[in-house]
């Protein structure tokens, strides 16, 4: 049985100036990246120089090797059949006689191209091969680390904008269809704040003297939202005022004993 | 030092500093072919001369339940830990809601502010506004169960930089910025413009 | 060394070893507070120190992209590469060639791999390529069917030791072919001068 046939010839030994060893046919795929590969090696392997291919004796060898791959029936990456035909072209149109130049107007070499793409490919091929020579983190080198036991976890607290509550807010009244209630709208928060300002200092407590509630210094104004602000309390159930007897003095107690 | 020990201490240490977790003395053992293989009292020996080394260093030896480890020195702890310090992450709107809420409609239970709000509101925010010390319990409500009221405190002016409630927007001007943002959203480049014929901006 | 500066050096050191990734300057500026705060200046100074604190150890301060990094020495490798069971995954040349024609012509197709390689460029190795982090789609080329364009990323720098893509190794230079072909004639001894104005090649 024919080792292969190459241009319906049977070869029953590898051919000899075939420079990939036999056993190196089932690796094939995986050896080489493509063509430009495959070419690259049977360029080098022969110490040719890239830039002078004998583009007959090239393609000849790239040729009975496709060829027998075809023959060992391992699937061939079409890739492998392009550059076959380029070849092939190339080989064709070296063979006619070139026309007579006329200064530097010459026509140019039907192997510039594949030469500019073979030295294109060759030089990302080694800066590959570079890149692969550098130093890798958990292969040369190794991140040096160490513990440390007691984290203090920092929570850091969220930023927020007054306009942010503002918007919130605007959502939840809208929601609540509130926006349509005067009752709300009318409502000065000072005297929200001092409900709040009162009902603290009266929780927790027995009774509070009324008049201790006010604070002179704030003015006028002040006692007036202090009183209001007692009253809506009052409303509300939130403070009782108890008086023991008929102009006693008043104390106010929170609602909850 | 003989070499040997220097190249000792070299792999020990590098050794210690990769695994960056506890690596035990049969470990270490592993590291080396049978000829070459230290002793386990060698290896304690350059441990200890390592964990000399880094006296006064950022760093120091310990043997922990599962080998050595070199860790980094606890009192560097306020510093390093910053490395990790998250973002800030953002409030929900549930909670700037409730906060809202609070600051508006204050003394306030939580029930209210569910009422208003048409949804639960969560343990979790009531403990973050407390904690940031944004809200406190100012009494309880007489009725069953005695729920906390709940107001604004002096940290959440001093934040917003307030000197009282009564600066926070009215609901009026609150729903002016409401027909504002919907002008904005209007102009918003980002937005695609509204249908209908081609306005020149 | 003045106490500061010793203590700096603590931190410097605890925290590269503590984050387990590279640290810039900004980072490490981070950890203080802002009356505390070093200049990078003496940062700097202190990694030197650092570094030059290292020699002779198993261990050395180099600086990356992403910014300094305490790392083991790579001549002992051969030792602490046991401390794992599995080898360090070795890169098949499809990939290599391919992350190579991503760091030299980056932005670029995966179309314009193809083209140079000869070769289709398999979708596991992009894959490959974005889950290491080592590349990212950094656009789209404006034709029809807009392939991504990919570019390196700073984990990639990081990888391979690199502070920016201007160290990688220097590429091959394209020779022309009518060049060499003038280089030869002007070196042909035998062969007349050409005629004619002298050319500056």
């Amino acid at each position: 049985m024919p080792f292969a046939v190459v241009q319906g010839e049977p070869w029953l030994t590898p051919p000899t100036d075939l420079y990939i060893p036999p056993d190196a046919l089932e690796v094939f795929l995986d050896a080489f990246e493509g063509p430009l590969d495959l070419l690259l090696y049977l360029i080098r392997r022969q110490n040719l120089d890239i830039l002078d291919i004998p583009i007959a004796k090239i393609t000849d060898q790239y040729v009975s090797y496709i060829e027998m791959m075809n023959e060992l029936r391992l699937e061939l990456a079409a890739e492998y059949l392009v550059m076959a035909a380029m070849l092939a072209e190339i080989k064709s149109r070296m063979l006619l006689p070139r026309p007579v130049s006329d200064g530097d107007e010459h026509e140019e070499d039907p192997r510039a191209e594949l030469i500019r793409r073979l030295q294109e490919y060759e030089r990302y091929k080694q800066a590959a091969e570079d890149l692969d020579e550098l130093e890798h983190m958990t292969r040369d080198t190794f991140q040096a680390s160490a513990e440390l036991v007691e984290r203090h976890v920092e929570a850091v607290d969220p930023d927020v904008s007054l306009r942010e509550i503002m918007l919130a807010l605007s959502d939840v009244l809208h929601r609540a269809d509130m926006f349509t209630s005067h009752r709300v709208e009318k409502e000065p928060l000072s005297v929200r704040e001092k409900m709040s300002h009162v009902l603290e200092r009266v929780s927790g407590r027995n009774f509070v003297s009324f008049t201790e509630l006010f604070d002179i210094s704030e003015g006028r104004l002040g006692v007036v939202v202090t009183f209001l602000a007692v009253l809506e309390l009052i409303k509300g159930s939130l403070l009782e005022l108890v008086q023991a007897e008929a102009f006693a003095p008043i104390h106010v107690k929170a609602k909850v004993s | 030092m003989s070499y040997d020990a220097h190249k000792l201490k070299q792999i020990v240490e590098g050794a210690l500093l990769a695994a960056g977790r506890p690596v035990s003395l049969d470990q270490l053992q592993g590291l080396f072919s049978e000829q070459e293989m230290p002793e386990k009292k060698d290896l304690r020996d350059v441990l200890t001369t390592l964990g000399e080394d880094y006296e006064g260093r950022g760093i120091e030896v310990v043997e922990v339940a599962s080998g050595f480890r070199i860790q980094v020195r606890t009192e560097l702890s306020p510093w390093i830990s910053k490395l990790w310090v998250e973002r800030p992450p953002k409030y929900s709107r549930a909670l700037l809601e409730t906060l809202a809420l609070i600051a508006y409609r204050q003394p306030i239970t939580r029930g209210e502010i569910e009422d208003i709000r048409g949804v639960a509101v969560s343990t979790n925010i009531i403990k973050t506004l407390t904690e940031r010390e944004w809200v406190r319990v100012v009494g309880h409500r007489d009725v069953p169960g005695k729920p906390a009221l709940y107001a604004t405190t002096k940290e959440f002016l001093d934040y917003f930089n307030l000197k009282s409630l009564n600066e926070l927007p009215t609901l009026a001007e609150i729903r002016d910025l409401d027909s504002i943002n919907r002008e904005l959203e209007l102009l918003d480049p980002d937005k695609p413009p509204p249908p209908g014929p081609a306005r020149i901006p």
